[in-house]
């Protein structure tokens, strides 16, 4: 048992650090630490530089673009990215459909898509949801009926992350009505080209456009685009679903908001001719957060090095405690985020290119309180906290 | 001890209630929301006709003469509507400011207009660096030759501060920057030289200000209240502020679990009603004893917002606040989550009632403020 | 609506407050105020102070010696009496063998149990739970067979607090086992020196022995001491426990507590030459109780009100809401009754008659830890505190 | 970077686990609470045995040569067995002193003494007015005329304080009452003129002692460690104390936590096992993330409590001690509150848990003491 990282761990982390030190360009940086707004430019930007390093895709198996690299360092990689802070790769492509495709799709599928998932070629989005299936997604209700060479599509998908960017969407199609709910899914790929797609912004109440509806009316999708086997999807979604594990926790993206946190507080005035750093209360509010997300990155860690030694080659129920814990420790540190500018929480400050007034308070305060609430989706996306919760009490504690 | 409302006060309480349930649903008030004042004047000139303007106020002056009991009855229905309307600023804490302070002359030319809808008020009392301390008044009023004074500041996050005809300012006329005494309170036109008012939206839909004063000038009648000794009126005001805050975030809670409730009923999941899980209904529980504790404590806030004994008055104030603060946040972060992606859209109403809760906490000085406050009066029992 | 309480009522309160301060015992208030021991004699003494007073019972009819005071009065009696702090009159004869008895008993067992209740002749202990029942209490098991003139009682209670001292128990049996579990249960008064009943006392935690196993082995029980129908047992059983309403919250032991712990926050030293009621944070952690307190007190006396309106016969289910924050509250005040004491929380110190070593430490130290592991059983004894939310969540949310 | 355990730690901790099963259930431990000492001797010498009570020392001094890992591996079962003997005082505390401290001489006349059984050490730290101040120390040494002390004052609730041999004393040799300077540690033979020693058990069973000092005598060779400059090193035995009592935590609330599982699927009620009920379910849920938190900390704890960096290691500690206080705190409140009364009393073991994770917040500083300190350091997480 050693909890230090190795030399060569350590010389891998500078290699990183410096890496993103020079690479990440310094107006996507500034708007990761203000917490405004990424476009769709950024993020692509970012991930062709990635791209360009071999960095991509670094989980991905090494002939389709994979770095080879450790649990532990594939681990410092998305720990260092965090804290940068640099935009994480669009999950969808890099951390969701391109295993799925590795792991059972076409040869054709794999030459076609991969590559181009790696330098963004393609912008994915996930079509899992529907309005009537949310923790039950199994109940899912878009039907996919094979027609000749094609599918036809007609339904609903939501919740859909920035499918107004997208030019793919994977989805979960019901291809058999008359089995067991689980068994009639299948797995499609469709252009979001395709006649027949309508796309419908979802504003929420931070006042962002993130997610979307897509409704699928007689949308023909070539036969080839099913991914293995028809009524198989069931499956390859609960693979997806259990492939990304320690990320989840996010721990990097928090130490990086309580960098913000502190920086804030030390700035920000508590009356009297004090800042809030001087706060008592305030100092023990943020420390206990602190230690929360220190144990979180320990948890992290042991899951991290179980990986390693490769005792755990499917879904680790432990993930489901880094994504609780993860949350509340996000939400918390969003919160004091809030309460750190105290009044100047209320302005409203558009968070738009072309938005050029001068600031109402501090520059930072605009984004503060939209993020508190947009983060409340923490612990209802991916999961709800109280499926987590389900998941730990059936296969860890077995009741 | 008595908590029945006298039949006036129901016949008050489901006049509001209807007005709200009327001219008030989801789409309305998204449409008062774009006009120009951020709210709805035709509703202003409903709630003048219905006597709601003039509800604090003596006869005398045009007023109703009721009690802190019927602004309670006003202000919760107004939390279950999410009215946007000055209400706050302009008759409880302006005109409860006249009422406390203000010259015979004062309340004479100004109570009757409240009354009627013509004047709009807006309390400008905090600071960029003061937080949530009253104290902290760096804005200056000096005596400017002749009588009258000059005032020069700023001041922030002023509630309603852009639709209102007159401002009741918190000025220093004395002493260091942070003292107890040496502050004054002034009424300033709105459109005086010297004065210029930034309007912006509040992130819960509402509007405030940034003002700044430059070298206004303002008559001797501009004072309002005590020379040098206008804090305490100040936190008799805001006090009335709290008791109000507290009984509109009772009703914003109150709808919000209501619609909670709805959800956990109809919303189906795995073949059965969402609300037929243990886990939620023990969190709706939970939810709904912090809704009780946070009714009790607005009750309690009514009932002392006019208390004589400053000390009793200002920590039971605080307390309540305190509960209030702490009650929304749970409810409110608990509502959100037991909706799922549903309570996170603008096109839901759940996610307007965590905004506006969220937004009530930092009002008047948010939960932490108010319990250190509690603490350093000595707590609100006695030792032994 | 007026919260103040009327002249009149102000009077009464001085008045009882006066009583209390004449009229308690000063070895008995000192022993509540150290939160020490009670033994029988006490609590026998004070009981009979109150009946000569004439205030034994007030919530009964006056005929059979109740004071006929308003809801808001009693209400006042019971908040000084524990502020006093006075030990409550023992509840199992008062609040609930004389209630049923009143309500459903015979005119002799009226004539012959109700004064000797008031005077504390009979000390009464319940026999409800049983080792298998605990939440679930209509599966109790001890049966009773009716045989001539007389019932055979067979079986186990546990849980019988202070059944040590008791002359009487009053029993759930069950008389028929052929029919629902909740129809075959009748309600029978035992007299403790049967021949067949055994107690064996039940040391908890914290080192008491106030509770106890009771064994029933062919114990004969008249056939009178049968409390009104056969087979109506449980329904006495639930008018029973939805009797005791306000008390539930103990808003008066609360505020006591919290007037002790002030006191003692005022002596306990902090290190660094400082008292623990200089401490910011201390002072913060008991300013927030005291929050949650007042607004219980509020929230109890709109109980109160609403009863005195007459509007709610019958059981409230806002008194889940009163057991739920005041058991909460109550441990609460109890953790930090153990906290400000710091390491000296850690020696253990007899509580006993005859133990006259001198203090370790100061000489309030000793029950401050075993009574916060005593208290854990506020939120579990009455209905734990789940099935209060299970409670609340059917009869006043409808899920 | 790496979690597993060495063939040789494995093994160890078979062995002293097994060791627990075989030699400490329920039974035996209330028979050894009841010996003279309060532990049982017989269990001291089989550990002396096992080689348990060198383990972290060098071999050169009769030792194993252990790391803090091999000392959290012991810990841990102990914690699961609720064992009573002095391990922590006399191995981590005292020994863990005389190996930071000591001089060559010290060292080889006790080291070798502990490691076979034969000697048994206190750490005396606390003082009445102290709580869990360190620094706060009144007893004095004051310099006898021809060399060596004089040592007044007196210490409380030391841990096994009325079974050791010797006592390892804090005490002012210079510097005003509450100054970090002018601390020196002594050794004291427990026998020597002018102590007394009353012992006492402490609530979870164990026991500790009120030590008086009236002018006891001491010779210039008691002094332990640097004259003037000794709070250092009773910080560090401190932290490593910290870091043994986190894994001793873990391993009782892991015991507990398994201790309620078990509960819930095997108490029925209204026919069906109590563990079927979701919010039961989603508690125990809460109860398992809290606990493998405190497993992380705790190793970190064990990882840092050698770190020459003294305020790296210290915040870092005393972060451990937040997170085992608050999840023992929330966990053995749940475990007793699920089993309902059964947890309640003396004959199950649930209740010992809870009650000797109660005081194990206490020791060493409970959970609010050591965030506080923490906050103060600046925080784990260094501002941008």
């Amino acid at each position: 048992m050693d909890l230090r990282f190795t030399p060569e761990e350590i010389a891998f982390r500078e290699e990183v650090r410096r890496f993103f030190r020079e690479a990440l360009p310094e107006s996507i940086r500034r708007k990761m630490v203000d917490g405004r707004h990424l476009d769709k430019a950024d993020i692509v930007a970012w991930q062709r530089i990635l791209n360009a390093r071999g960095w991509a895709v670094p989980d991905w198996p090494v002939e389709w673009g994979g770095t080879g690299w450790t649990p532990v360092q594939r681990y410092i990689f998305q720990e260092e990215m965090q804290q940068a802070p640099a935009p994480q790769p669009l999950g969808f492509g890099v951390n969701m459909v391109g295993p799925v495709i590795i792991a059972f799709g076409s040869e054709a599928q794999k030459r076609h898509y991969l590559p181009r998932i790696r330098n963004i070629d393609d912008w994915w989005c996930q079509g899992f949801s529907e309005p009537g299936s949310g923790s039950d997604l199994a109940s899912l209700k878009t039907r996919a009926e094979r027609v000749g060479d094609h599918y036809l599509v007609n339904g609903q998908k939501t919740w859909t992350t920035l499918a107004q960017h997208a030019d793919m969407i994977f989805c979960l199609v019901r291809t058999n009505p008359r089995v067991k709910k689980q068994e009639g899914i299948s797995f499609l790929l469709i252009d979001m080209k395709s006649p027949g797609i309508t796309v419908r912004p979802i504003v929420t109440m931070d006042g962002g456009a993130e997610v979307n509806e897509v409704f699928f009316d007689d949308v023909e999708v070539p036969a080839e685009n099913l991914v293995g086997e028809e009524g198989k999807g069931w499956d390859y979604a609960k693979f997806l679903l259990g492939h990304e594990r320690t990320g989840i926790a996010r721990v990097g993206v928090s130490k990086q908001r309580i960098r913000r946190l502190k920086e804030l507080a030390a700035l920000e005035p508590a009356g009297g001719g004090r800042r809030m750093i001087d706060d008592r209360r305030f100092r023990e509010k943020i420390a206990a957060i602190e230690v929360e997300l220190k144990a979180l990155e320990m948890t992290q860690l042991r899951v991290v090095s179980a990986e390693r030694q490769g005792r755990s080659k499917k879904p680790d129920p432990a993930s489901s405690i880094l994504k609780l814990k993860g949350s509340e420790i996000q939400q918390a540190v969003s919160e004091l985020l809030m309460e750190v500018v105290g009044p100047y929480a209320m302005p409203y400050q558009p968070d738009e290119e072309g938005w050029n007034e001068p600031p109402i308070g501090a520059d930072y305060a605009g984004p503060l309180a939209p993020t508190y609430f947009n983060w409340r989706k923490i612990s209802i996306y991916g999961g709800s906290n109280e499926i987590q919760r389900n998941i730990v009490a059936k296969a860890i504690l077995g009741l | 001890m008595d908590f029945d409302l006298t039949e006036e006060q129901r016949l008050l309480r489901d006049a509001v209630e209807r007005l709200v349930a009327e001219e008030y649903d989801f789409d309305k008030r998204k449409a008062y929301a774009q006009e120009p004042a951020g709210f709805s004047p035709a509703r202003w000139a409903q709630y003048a006709e219905l006597g709601l303007l003039g509800l604090p106020f003596p006869e005398a002056l045009g007023g109703v003469g009721g009690t802190p009991v019927e602004t309670m009855l006003v202000m919760e229905a107004f939390g279950r509507g999410l009215v946007l309307e000055p209400y706050l600023a302009t008759v409880v804490l302006g005109g409860g400011l006249l009422l406390l302070g203000g010259s015979a002359a004062q309340q004479q030319e100004m109570v009757p207009e409240i009354a009627r809808g013509r004047l709009r008020l807006a309390f400008a009392f905090g600071e960029r660096q003061a937080r949530y301390d009253l104290a902290d008044v760096a804005t200056t009023a000096t005596a400017a030759a002749g009588g009258g004074f000059v005032l020069s500041g700023a001041k922030g996050v002023v509630l309603h501060g852009d639709s209102a005809d007159r401002l009741i300012v918190t000025a220093r006329t004395a002493g260091g920057p942070r003292e107890r005494e040496g502050i004054s309170l002034f009424l300033v036109d709105a459109q005086a030289a010297g004065v210029t008012v930034r309007g912006y939206p509040t992130v819960d839909g509402l509007r405030a200000a940034e003002i700044a004063f430059r070298e206004v000038r303002l008559g001797p009648e501009a004072l309002l209240g005590p020379r040098d000794h206008g804090l305490d009126l100040a936190e008799r005001a805001i006090d009335l502020g709290i008791a109000a805050v507290a009984a509109e975030a009772v009703g914003a809670m109150s709808a919000l679990h209501e619609l909670t409730i709805d959800y956990l009923k109809t919303r189906k999941q795995f073949g059965v009603a969402i609300g037929s899980f243990q886990a939620l209904q023990h969190r709706a529980v939970d939810m709904f004893v912090a809704l009780e504790q946070a009714r009790s404590m607005s009750y309690l806030a009514t009932m002392m917002a006019e208390a004589e004994d400053a000390l009793q008055r200002r920590r039971m104030l605080s307390a309540a606040k305190v509960q209030i603060g702490r009650s929304a946040r749970f409810l409110g972060q608990q509502a959100i989550q037991l909706h799922g992606g549903v309570g996170m859209t603008m096109e839901y109403k759940a996610g307007h009632y965590f905004k506006r809760l969220a937004m009530i906490d930092t009002l008047f000085g948010d939960a932490d403020h108010h319990l250190a406050l509690v603490a350093e009066s000595g707590g609100l029992i006695d030792a032994a």
